[in-house]
């Protein structure tokens, strides 16, 4: 009995299911967009528009067709780029991105969206009000890149790399590869919305230049934009920061120049690993941040004659690579102090280990700030010299 | 007279609560706005505070074997108040299944699917639960420990994922929130993943061997939780102070995954991992309180009332709140609040009754 | 608002006859009221009618009049 | 209530049926055979009025020809030869070695058989109803006048094919014999394998008009007897005019014949069969057709192949899971290519969204038409390509495969990415043989899915079908089993294929007795160097 009323319930079922699903075709409810219809953003950028103060969207949209083609054939219509700007204006990003419609007919598809650029002069009137949009719409990724131009935003999205095929994924490249030297770092949304929302901390990001030589336009990296709140109050060259990424322990890799202060010449090396661990300090209402770096390297390149592949040698150069750190790092320091920017995030350090005192430094952290000390103790080691033990340079003769 | 006949095992028990408590694993992201990064600590304090009334849920299973809530009622509180409690008891299924299903209507709605109609994702989905229902408890409680890998497997694998992104020092200070706060979210944890497990009372009568029972219960309740707990610690590591702004913590920080520009866009799993283990739950609401009505009005089978339920919970999910941001409010107000009696007064006062009166009497127990 | 018809003259058309056959009057009887309530509410929702939530009304009791309440954030 | 109404029709329509077969057969059945001879040929003759390819032999033997017997036989089933040498001999001119004044009664069929028939596999009849069924058998009949009793002599000469490879579970490594058409031959091969008097074989005759021998083959103590019982009941049930193939009664015993997957295995290979057999299944052997059923089947028996056990444990443990990642493929494939590109585009690299699109520019069709439209045509291939012969057949792939893909895509009605994806998902289907079905059915179901609510639709089905998956069941085993319900010790044959001797046991679902199903003893592992192996020196 209860056997054959399971296979009743068993038919009832699979019949009901069929009917829904016959319904729902029926019905055409689908909210689906066919890949034909997509306009495929890969990178943003905002701009103030001189003539309105609105703002300026530019979108950076892929033209399939042309991505296909091989580089060489080059044939067919169009000037041969892969991607579209578009601009489109309003009084909030939002608006803007929607006005762009008019002129792509399909709506913006921004999931893919990799880097979004800010122009400067928007950047020093703070960028609170425009980010907004970046990290609420659900297409957007926390992982997209925000960059500062140095000029306009729609410039640096113009300019069109020699080997990629699209501007904003090279700059995205470019970004993301930042350890090579260290002398930017890599701030994507999320970081950024999360340095914002700190009481003390100062966002960053990387800026983006744009170099004219002639026709060709090439895009460089001219260190980290700092900002105070959400204000662009000035700029950390290449070896501020790194100075910085040193304290953070960001640094990847790099080179590390040493001269040689009674001979000539000077020697390279190629930092390998780079550790480091900031301890705050509160000593009667005094702060001091004991900043340990460990930092290991290999010899790269020496433009003396001299062997340097012996202990004494060796030694000179650990000692001499860490204090070329120790003034990286108080130049960024200096400068952070200059613009009275926390963006080591000594603050957040401060707050997560005493955060009983906290309560009472966060008001005149402005303040405080400028009476931190930084107290670091670096420690370099030489790993190897790579291919060489010796420079190739006529044997010295014995004594 | 009992209206299930089918029988589960104390290890699909087992199954059957880590599932159950491992789908709740969206539903810490209600708790992630009021307590921000010392989630963790609540999730524990949750668990040490709901054991014991668990286990006096457990109690009073053991006690009235093969029995279901409504008849526990019945036998304890007598026809008239039983059958009062009774009501507020299904009211109370109602309402979390309902939750539960606009849930992950909300989830495809924000985050996966946005374009697609809402109402068409809650039928649909109601639809393959009363499905599931219609199976019957068996079917569920031997699928349970597929879900249990799922809700198992998700979490870690994420976590594993954005280990390289973690930063631990988002754990401190670790006590900074005031206590209100954190009183606030514990309550929202007894209540949501943990509270619930009211519902197995209605499944504990099915269970054939009664020894056995607490140590399954236990060790499903610590494997759940440790999942959640795995969830949770992944999202403060990750996202740092900006976890409270996001509406989901868990996808925001898997969208964070960016391993070789290959393993990227991960959120799916979330996305799959949350829309199995709500169907694992609703489906299990949903059984219970299919059972729980018939019981109450003494019918001989749940499934005539499966379509109908479905029909009416569909239209409860979609019109019952106005917008997430309602939900979310009135979810850690008065959506916890007034389930209390019902998880954590009932049940021990239940057994304080029956152990006074010496229940369960043979053949139908008198009131009180 | 035809779907919505569809659908419930389907889960008649799957439920009706078993019951009718294996002689269930009881639950013939609870499953109209049932279903009567659920179209009921799926034609308000339909046509656009405000189905009263029961969680408002619960929040305006335990909140409002009974006066627990959690401080907001 | 249509339903109902109709069953109730069909059902008072096969009442009458059988009642009516019951008036007109009923005269014969129940007719002994009388002593006259010219009585019963006259009777016999009225049954089988119309068929022109019976033989009725009439003769006289003894000493001085004074015993009158004939011969019925019909002439496309018996073998002339033997009915010449090892009756109509004997019983004409060996008689005559007898001594004459031995005197012996020829009249009663036991002494005829006894002292004149050189066949072995005789049968006394006394029913003439018997007597048709034999003769429609292919059995020779000897009736001698006097006697109330007829004999039934098997000389019937079968024409079948010899033991050959079988077409549809070919190996790399095993052996190549494959059952074949004539039961016997198939039972025999079986025989050969098990040689065990607990092997038993059980006999039915199914169909009416057919009469179809149908054969359970099980070990006993090994096989679960409420499992042979509720075979025997199921069997008993189907009462039908033919069975032509073993895939009628798989229909008819069947746990779910709506559902989409088999729950009846079926297999040509003997070793597969006797594997299950030794396994505590029951297989069922149908005259007519090489495919033998096993019950009770599971879900994880479809991934499982002879060779994985022929072969060392690690590339078939990889070929398993690869097994399950083409099945997985093949229901999923299309789906998940529609759900991402129509509904969740920002779940792809973006260099791969990119590449689609470029491929997609031109095509007219929404997504899920395109897919459909593909999978369509592919099924058109296959079976055309199946049916046609093997010359023309490759032809049609060749035209079909190649041809039409590369001018579609060309043509920019298909996308190529789309090609791949279905041409991947069609091969592998494949993978699975025993799922192919199922597969292809699902295929459908989830891309419709897909189209309606991507992603969602999809693990809706998915879910869906685990649990009806999980619901079913074959012959009293959950299908799903070892995976749902979950038992750790029998997974080491599920996803992967541990080596044998670690697999000491039956699977516990299938067996009679749970606590004594060892196959081998625990601890085989070898080891070569654990004794004193003198031989070293």
């Amino acid at each position: 009995m209860t056997k054959k009323i399971n296979i009743k319930i068993n038919i009832l079922t699979s019949k009901l299911v069929l009917c829904l699903l016959m319904l729902f075709m029926l019905s055409g409810c689908s909210g689906g967009r066919e890949i034909n219809d997509l306009e495929i953003v890969i990178g943003m950028g905002v701009d103030k528009d001189e003539d309105t103060g609105n703002i300026l969207l530019t979108a950076q949209v892929v033209k399939e067709g042309e991505m296909e083609k091989s580089s060489g054939s080059g044939g067919g219509g169009g000037d041969g780029k892969a991607f579209w700007n578009v601009t489109g204006t309003g009084e909030s990003v939002f608006e803007s991105v929607r006005q762009i419609t008019h002129k792509t007919g399909n709506r913006l598809f921004v999931s893919h969206n990799h880097v979004i650029i800010f122009g400067k002069d928007l950047a020093s009137e703070g960028l609170q009000k425009y980010i907004d949009f970046f990290l609420r719409a659900h297409e957007m990724r926390p992982t997209a890149i925000i960059l500062i131009a140095e000029g306009r935003a729609l410039d640096v999205m113009n300019a069109k790399p020699e080997t990629e095929k699209l501007p904003a994924m090279n700059i995205a490249k470019l970004v993301k590869t930042y350890g090579f030297t260290s002398h930017f770092y890599k701030v994507n949304m999320k970081d950024f919305a999360s340095c914002l929302m700190c009481d003390s901390r100062s966002p960053i990001a990387p800026l983006v230049g744009v170099s004219k030589d002639g026709d060709n336009k090439d895009i460089y990296m001219s260190g980290m934009a700092v900002f105070k709140n959400d204000k662009m109050v000035g700029r950390l060259n290449e070896d501020e920061t790194r100075g910085l990424l040193w304290v953070l322990g960001k640094v990847k890799s790099g080179v590390l120049l040493i001269s040689f202060p009674n001979k000539q010449g000077k020697a390279a090396f190629e930092i390998l690993e780079a550790k480091s661990k900031v301890i705050p300090e509160i000593k009667d209402g005094k702060i001091v941040m004991h900043v340990k770096i460990k930092a290991e390297s290999s010899l790269s390149e020496q433009t003396t004659a001299e062997d340097l592949a012996t202990i004494e040698a060796f030694e000179k150069m650990q000692k001499a690579q860490a204090e070329v750190i120790r003034q990286e790092i108080m130049a960024a320091f200096d400068k952070s102090r200059e613009l009275n920017a926390d963006v080591f995030g000594f603050g957040e350090m401060i707050r997560k280990k005493h955060s009983n005192k906290w309560k009472s430094l966060k008001d005149k952290w402005d303040e405080i700030y400028q009476t931190i000390e930084l107290n670091t103790d670096i420690e370099v080691k030489i790993q190897k010299t790579d291919l060489l033990k010796k420079p190739a340079s006529p044997k010295k003769e014995e004594k | 007279m009992r209206i299930e006949k089918g029988n589960i095992c104390n290890m699909q028990l087992l199954f059957l609560i880590t599932g159950f408590v491992q789908s709740s694993i969206s539903l810490i992201d209600f708790t992630v706005v009021i307590t921000e990064h010392q989630t963790w600590m609540v999730i524990l304090a949750g668990l040490v505070i709901a054991t014991p009334f668990i286990l006096s849920y457990v109690a009073l299973a053991k006690r009235f074997p093969g029995m279901n809530l409504i008849q526990i009622n019945d036998a304890v509180y007598g026809r008239f108040l039983g059958k009062v409690i009774s009501v507020y008891y299904i009211f109370f299924l109602m309402m979390t299944l309902s939750f539960n299903i606009l849930d992950v209507g909300e989830l495809y709605a924000t985050f996966l699917m946005p374009d697609t109609p809402f109402i068409y994702l809650l039928i649909f989905f109601t639809a393959t639960c009363a499905y599931a229902v219609t199976k019957g408890l068996e079917v569920l409680a031997r699928v349970s420990h597929l879900f249990v890998v799922v809700g198992i497997i998700v979490p870690v694998s994420t976590f594993l994922l954005l280990i390289d992104q973690m930063d631990f020092s988002n754990f401190l200070p670790f006590f900074e929130l005031p206590l209100i706060r954190v009183f606030h979210g514990i309550h929202i944890m007894l209540s949501i993943p943990f509270g619930e497990t009211i519902v197995f009372l209605m499944i504990m009568g099915s269970v054939n061997k009664t020894e056995g029972m607490v140590k399954n219960t236990l060790t499903g309740l610590l494997i759940g939780t440790s999942s959640l707990l795995i969830a949770a610690v992944r999202n403060t590591a990750v996202l740092g102070n900006t976890e409270a702004i996001w509406t989901s913590p868990s996808f925001q920080s898997t969208r964070l995954i960016d391993i070789g520009t290959v393993l990227t866009r991960m959120d799916f799993l979330i996305g799959i991992a949350q829309t199995v283990l709500i169907f694992f739950k609703c489906s299990l609401f949903f059984y219970a309180l299919a059972v729980a009505v018939s019981q109450l009005f003494g019918l001989k089978s749940y499934l005539p009332l499966v379509l109908p339920l479905a029909g009416i919970e569909v239209i409860i999910a979609a019109t019952v709140f106005q917008s997430p941001v309602d939900h979310a409010a009135i979810t850690q107000d008065a959506g916890i609040i007034y389930s209390v009696p019902l998880m954590f007064v009932i049940p021990p006062l239940s057994l304080l009754i029956a152990k006074i009166c010496g229940l369960p009497k043979p053949e139908r127990g008198k009131g009180v | 608002m035809i779907l919505l018809i569809l659908i419930y003259i389907a889960i008649l058309l799957l439920s009706v006859p078993g019951l009718i056959k294996r002689k269930e009057w009881r639950e013939l009887t609870f499953f109209s009221v049932l279903y009567i309530i659920a179209f009921v509410l799926g034609l308000l929702y339909v046509l656009d009618i405000p189905v009263p939530s029961p969680m408002k009304a619960l929040q305006y009791i335990i909140a409002d009049v009974l006066g627990i309440k959690y401080p907001q954030q | 209530m249509f339903r109902y109404i109709s069953k109730v029709i069909r059902y008072l329509s096969l009442k009458n049926k059988n009642a009516s077969q019951d008036t007109t057969t009923g005269k014969v059945n129940n007719e002994p055979i009388s002593s006259d001879l010219k009585r019963n040929l006259e009777v016999i003759k009225g049954i089988l009025r119309d068929s022109s390819d019976v033989t009725f032999h009439e003769f006289n033997f003894g000493h001085d020809r004074r015993f009158k017997g004939a011969l019925i036989f019909i002439n496309s089933l018996a073998d002339k030869n033997e009915i010449h040498k090892n009756i109509l001999q004997p019983l004409m001119y060996d008689v005559l070695l007898l001594k004459k004044d031995a005197n012996m009664d020829f009249t009663k069929i036991d002494t005829v058989s006894k002292n004149l028939i050189s066949i072995t596999d005789t049968q006394k009849l006394v029913l003439a109803s018997d007597l048709i069924d034999h003769l429609l058998a292919g059995a020779t009949i000897l009736l001698v006048d006097g006697a109330k009793e007829a004999l039934a002599i098997k000389s019937q000469k079968v024409e079948h094919r010899g033991i050959e490879e079988p077409g549809t579970e070919a190996v790399v490594r095993g052996p190549r014999e494959g059952f074949n058409e004539n039961v016997n031959v198939s039972i025999a091969l079986i025989r050969r394998k098990i040689k065990d008097p607990d092997l038993c074989i059980e006999k039915f005759n199914i169909g009416e008009r057919s009469k179809t021998d149908v054969y359970i083959v099980y070990i006993k103590n090994v096989a679960n007897p409420k499992l042979i019982e509720e075979i025997r009941e199921r069997l008993d049930r189907i009462k039908i005019d033919a069975i032509l193939e073993s895939g009628y009664i798989e229909q008819f015993i069947e746990d779910a014949p709506y559902s989409i997957f088999p729950t009846v295995s079926n297999s040509e290979k003997p070793d597969k069969v006797v594997s299950k057999i030794l396994e505590g299944r029951a297989a069922i052997l149908v005259d007519g057709t090489p495919f033998a059923l096993v019950v009770p089947m599971l879900f994880i028996e479809s991934f499982q192949s002879g060779e994985d056990y022929y072969s060392r444990p690690f590339l078939a443990s990889i070929m398993r899971l690869i097994r399950f990642l083409s099945y997985i493929i093949s229901a999923l494939g299309p789906a998940i290519y529609v759900a991402l590109t129509v509904f969740h585009q920002e779940l792809m690299p973006t260099q791969l969204l990119i590449s689609i699109a470029a491929g997609r520019e031109r095509v007219p069709f929404p997504a899920i038409l395109e897919a459909s439209l593909m999978i369509f045509t592919f099924d058109i291939l296959r079976e055309a390509g199946v049916r046609l012969p093997k010359a023309v057949g490759q032809t049609v792939g060749i035209v079909g495969a190649l041809v039409l893909g590369q001018a579609s895509v060309e043509a920019g009605l298909i996308s190529p990415i789309m090609v791949i994806v279905v041409s991947s998902t069609a091969i592998a289907s494949f993978a699975v043989p025993a799922q192919t079905d199922s597969g292809t059915i699902l295929r459908y179901i989830y891309l419709a899915l897909a189209g309606l609510a991507g992603g969602f639709g999809v693990i809706m089905g998915l879910l869906a079908t685990l649990l009806h998956l999980a619901s079913l069941r074959s012959f009293g085993t959950p299908y799903l089993w070892p995976i749902v319900p979950l038992n750790f010790s029998s997974l080491k044959d599920t996803f992967i294929r541990m080596p044998l001797w670690t697999m000491s046991k039956r699977p516990s679902a299938v067996v009679w007795d749970e606590s004594d199903n060892y196959r081998q003893s625990p601890g085989l592992m070898p080891s070569p160097y654990k004794k004193d192996s003198g031989g070293s020196k």
